[in-house]
């Protein structure tokens, strides 16, 4: 576990659904191109190679069918791992992840359950315009049933898929596009990891900043920028973001008094208009020097234009400016 | 077939279709009484399908219905009983109450439920089928759909997965003709619905849905395709429902000729004058399946209103599935 | 438009559909059973006896096309309303709704508008249990494009209709099944309605309760409650919650300092939430002498037995009891 | 035919496919030298589709195009300087610099745009003739949309719908054989693709996509019976790209002996071929044509290279059509 070593956040996903597949002859993976194409940004790679087509599952074009499909598997005994290979193509199967995969354990009464795995990547910055860019957790994250995982870097990448193949629940996992050529330090060995427990990715006492996905990156880069102004940030990742680590949010906000939410998504009704509420409405109301601050994606559809792609969500200069203003006008 | 195994048959094939006609009259009974809540689609008239159907299945397969999931769901095996704390909402009911009829479910029989999503349960059943085959075993799974199902992208996108990789699944529409109020087959454009078996490259038959023995037939021969690796097959079953689709029906798109018509096609009673006239069965013989399963509803009635309500506890205790944190531990 | 006549919520979108049809030819409807059926709810009864089948169009069950259709219609000069027979179908829709109707607009850099309407019921109490009650307008609202609109009586069910025909870009109404059949004074002509204009339904001092839907019925049921006890509750109704009215809501927690949320959607990530955080961050701040405080649905899928549905959705006894203690306990 | 218009039609056919190749080729120069960002779907290989289909349109007839939508976009009349614009992301492009290749759409020349969903464009042209029929009018839809396309569910509801109400629609499948990486035809278990149309009720009719003539006469019966109020048509244009699906790709799936066979059949050098045989251009007229499409591009490129940046401020305020506040008092 000690020994460290360097590896993408799509090598990271990629390895731990070998280890899974090595490990469980249940589990499988379906998707569009996940086969000799090696996925659409290259996360399956040569994984059909090792692991043969009856495994790695090449599909048509049929985000609701294969999602369907994965439902069925997994309330039959296997593991499916489905991806779809843009976030946004999740409107495509919405039926199946929230009236079915969602809600089948409750709706029988407990009699069955649906051990789903999706992966789908989210996010801008590839300049792939506004069908091909949405931060959609927020339309998860509000529905009872499911769990969703934001991995923010490539260690959690690989432990959090390991933890949502061993959950019994349907999980959601959304990798982020422009993280996945990204390079980390990660452990020989996947640390155990457990859905709902979030992590001081960095600790500091005058703001706490909590950041999901791309923007955990941001934020720490952000972080290291105000350290040389004086200003110490806390930054916390939440990693899955339902069931949600409430406590250690609350806790870190009592310590420091003030808070920077952090999303890429459309600020208007996204996933840290829910931490705000959580926080402003709990026991840490008290301790707030300052109102609760959102950061967050411009209310529009991603643009195509590279610059306008980069002012629509927030970058590391804003999250400096904004936890600046947030410590010094407070 | 011996005479005692077409008695045995006979008997229980009767037995099952007045299951079905029975338990739902109950229902609509209770219904009517302000004992019963919520929305019901009953499927009276239809039993000659799940009946017939049901005929072909094993242990070890596994079945998806509809909305109007009653008659598979009996045809089965589940319980009457708790079929009916079920739809009283019960926590002795399948689904400890939160189900209810839409979403009644015996996984234990192999019924992954029905499903409140018109289309919704034909992705699932593709994924049980894939899933019979990744496990090299050799169950089937049957897929009951209604015929308005056909219009929805979920059918269409399970038909062209379940094809592509020659999955053991039977697609079985149960067509009474109407998805709602819409008639399917000025709707779709075709002659019959299996027309468009072809363009998934998938053996297509359409059968007189009122009459068990078809019913058996059709769905036995693509039962055994599946199981012998041939890949998925397509039923249509054409009957009708006596019932208006739900309780918010005023039946005004269907006519009373048209009714009536299809109430003299009785799969019930058909199949008891054939029974009766091949000598299978007695006129006595059929009095007493009747009597039975009319004591077998009684007593489901009683071991339902006898069910206790269920808690708010018990309720947000049900909507995650427990996480194993030994076994998580050990494989980590 | 003195004169007030009884009618329910139905009747008012029938008529308010009736009159679109009638003053403009570019108005139809296209739904699931709403022909001869009348609409499952019973909303459109004999209107296509008025306006024939190819203005009051019977589909086959297909969400995604029926949408799809929609937007091409609207795209092409016609003022499509297509009827989702539950809101929970949206679920099949959303690719239409989210990644077409929502962002052509923008993307094509306005050479072209979607003025499309989507009308849908959503809401429990009805015994429908799971896939048949849901609350999502939070997802809704959160999609740059789109406007959403909740009416939570008869007049705003037609005038709202009214005013989402006149714009130009796709709006989705949320009507509420247990409404349909419950009656309201409505005056002679719907009055003229602005998307994005909330109203206050009963002015009070003690605390601004802010409510959504049938939830807002329950609250003017609750207001009254509380006024027997000497608390004075101000009922405002946001109408529209894309755009929202954040004017209205914040002079109004300025004035009273204390704010409960109400909706019957689930808690987590739910549209409250927004408005919990926009509260929060906003110049009313200040002026708060108590936490925020949200009531809402709780976190399950809705529930078959009627007692448990009821026990998950706030009831006007929970309003009473969290206003009440709001004001006595801070 | 006469002579001159033969020559006026073959002029016509080249300049636009050289328009297509050339305008591409030079997007993906400019992709190369770090110029153009983004992700790109280049359909050289693939011209004889739009311009054999759009000989067939006149004005006020719709189209909506898929994600490799240059081809259509370029046969349908759009001006190649804004375009080139918008795949810079300039002000002066079509979108504005906010939709890029995946969006582009010249809503003057009927054209409702590329769309970024595979099949999302169907049932917004289903909607369109919807629209058209109800209006009136003898215009039709062309619903242009790749073969991987075919799997998706909204494939399936637009095909049902526009045969339901027998819409002017025109459903052209840009069959370029594979899905990204998915071999469409072994996928989808049919001998050809247009094998799917009669389980909608629809004539289906599998052509050469390389030869403009076949795709015009095929569309063109199509566009006639549109026209004509008699309902939907499917058309399968069979054709290859000779690029990979988009700047990922690394053509594992396909052989180098099945690019380079297709590259064979390129249809411009065989409409060429089969022009200047039967003497209706001569090679001057062919490198006249090219050489002008040449300068055309040239021109296109410094148009859009000169364009302004979008700023932040014009694209907030495009995400929604404003609404006219006195448009609306009126009608009150
Ligand atoms: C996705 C979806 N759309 C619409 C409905 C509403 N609905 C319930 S049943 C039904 C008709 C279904 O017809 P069919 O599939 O023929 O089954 P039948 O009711 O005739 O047994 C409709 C429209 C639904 N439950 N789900
Ligand atoms: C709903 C959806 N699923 C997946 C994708 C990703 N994707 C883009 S193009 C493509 C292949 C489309 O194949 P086809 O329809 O044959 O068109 P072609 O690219 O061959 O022109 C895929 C899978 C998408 N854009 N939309
Ligand atoms: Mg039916
Ligand atoms: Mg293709």
């Amino acid at each position: 576990m000690s020994e460290m070593r360097t590896m993408t956040y799509a090598e990271a996903v990629r390895e731990a659904m070998a280890i899974a597949m090595e490990a469980d002859e249940r589990v499988f993976l379906m998707g569009e191109d996940v086969g000799i194409y090696g996925g659409a940004f290259g996360v399956e790679n040569d994984l059909y190679e090792r692991f043969g087509t009856e495994r790695v599952r090449d599909t048509t074009i049929s985000e609701l069918g294969i999602v369907g499909m994965g439902v069925g598997a997994a309330l039959t005994g296997m593991r499916p791992i489905v991806e779809i290979q843009f976030s946004d193509f999740t409107a495509q199967a919405m039926d199946q992840i929230v009236n079915q995969a969602a809600k089948i354990h409750f709706m029988v009464g407990g009699q069955a359950s649906v051990p789903l795995v999706i992966r789908a990547p989210g996010g801008s910055g590839t300049g792939a315009a506004a069908q091909h860019s949405q931060s959609l957790e927020a339309w998860f994250a509000h529905v009872p049933g499911l769990k969703v995982v934001m991995p923010s870097n490539a260690t959690d990448a690989g432990a959090l898929l390991l933890a949502a193949l061993e959950d019994p629940n349907p999980v959601i996992v959304l990798e982020h596009k422009l993280l996945y050529k990204q390079s980390f330090a990660v452990p020989a060995t996947f640390p155990k990891a457990r859905l709902g427990e979030g992590r001081i990715e960095r600790e500091g006492s005058d703001l706490t900043i909590v950041a999901t996905s791309v923007e955990v990156q941001r934020s720490l880069e952000a972080a290291e920028q105000l350290a040389a102004q004086g200003i110490s940030a806390e930054v916390i990742d939440p990693r899955t973001i339902r069931p949600l680590d409430t406590e250690l949010i609350l806790s870190s906000v009592e310590k420091t008094g003030r808070v920077l939410l952090v999303q890429e998504a459309v600020k208007f009704g996204g996933f840290m208009s829910e931490v705000s509420a959580t926080i402003t409405e709990s026991r840490a109301f008290g301790a707030l020097q300052a109102p609760v601050r959102r950061l967050c994606g411009l209310d529009t559809p991603i643009p195509y234009n590279p610059k306008l792609e980069r002012a629509s969500v927030p970058q590391v200069d804003d999250i400096v400016r904004e936890a600046a203003a947030l410590v010094r006008e407070w | 077939m011996t005479v005692a195994s077409e008695t045995t048959r006979a008997t229980a094939v009767l037995t099952d279709m007045w299951r079905i006609r029975l338990f739902e009259e109950a229902v609509e009974d209770l219904y009517g009484r302000g004992m019963m809540h919520g929305t019901m689609h009953l499927s009276i008239g239809q039993e000659a399908v799940p009946v017939g159907a049901s005929l072909c299945l094993e242990d070890g397969d596994v079945i998806t219905c509809t909305h109007r999931g009653h008659g598979h769901t009996i045809a089965r095996g589940a319980d009457l009983g708790r079929m009916m704390a079920e739809l009283l909402g019960r926590e002795n009911g399948y689904c400890k109450g939160r189900g209810g009829s839409m979403h009644i479910a015996d996984v234990a029989t192999g019924n992954l439920g029905a499903n409140g999503i018109v289309a919704g349960g034909l992705p699932i059943a593709a994924g049980a089928a894939l899933s019979q085959k990744m496990r090299g075993t050799d169950r089937v799974t049957l897929c009951v759909h209604g015929d308005g199902a056909v219009g929805e992208g979920a059918w269409h996108e399970a038909m062209v997965l379940a094809s592509m990789w020659d999955l053991p699944v039977v697609f079985l529409c149960e067509n009474n003709q109407y998805g709602m109020s819409l008639p399917s087959l000025a709707a779709y454009r075709v002659e019959k619905l299996s027309d468009k078996a072809a363009g998934y490259g998938m053996p297509g038959e359409t059968v007189d849905g009122n009459d068990v023995d078809a019913v058996a037939a059709a769905v036995g021969r693509a039962v055994e395709r599946a199981r012998a690796g041939q890949g998925p097959s397509f039923v249509d079953a054409v009957t009708y429902r006596w019932r208006g689709h739900s309780k918010s029906d005023k039946n005004l798109y269907r006519s009373k000729d048209e009714i009536a018509e299809w109430r003299d096609k009785d799969p019930i009673a058909r199949y008891s004058g054939q029974v009766l006239e091949a000598g299978v069965l007695t006129a006595a013989d059929l009095d007493a399946i009747q009597a039975a399963v009319r004591q077998e509803i009684r007593d489901a009635v009683v071991f339902g209103t006898r069910g206790a309500e269920p808690t708010v506890e018990s309720m947000l205790a049900g909507v995650y599935a427990p996480v194993d944190e030994q076994g998580a531990e050990d494989r980590a």
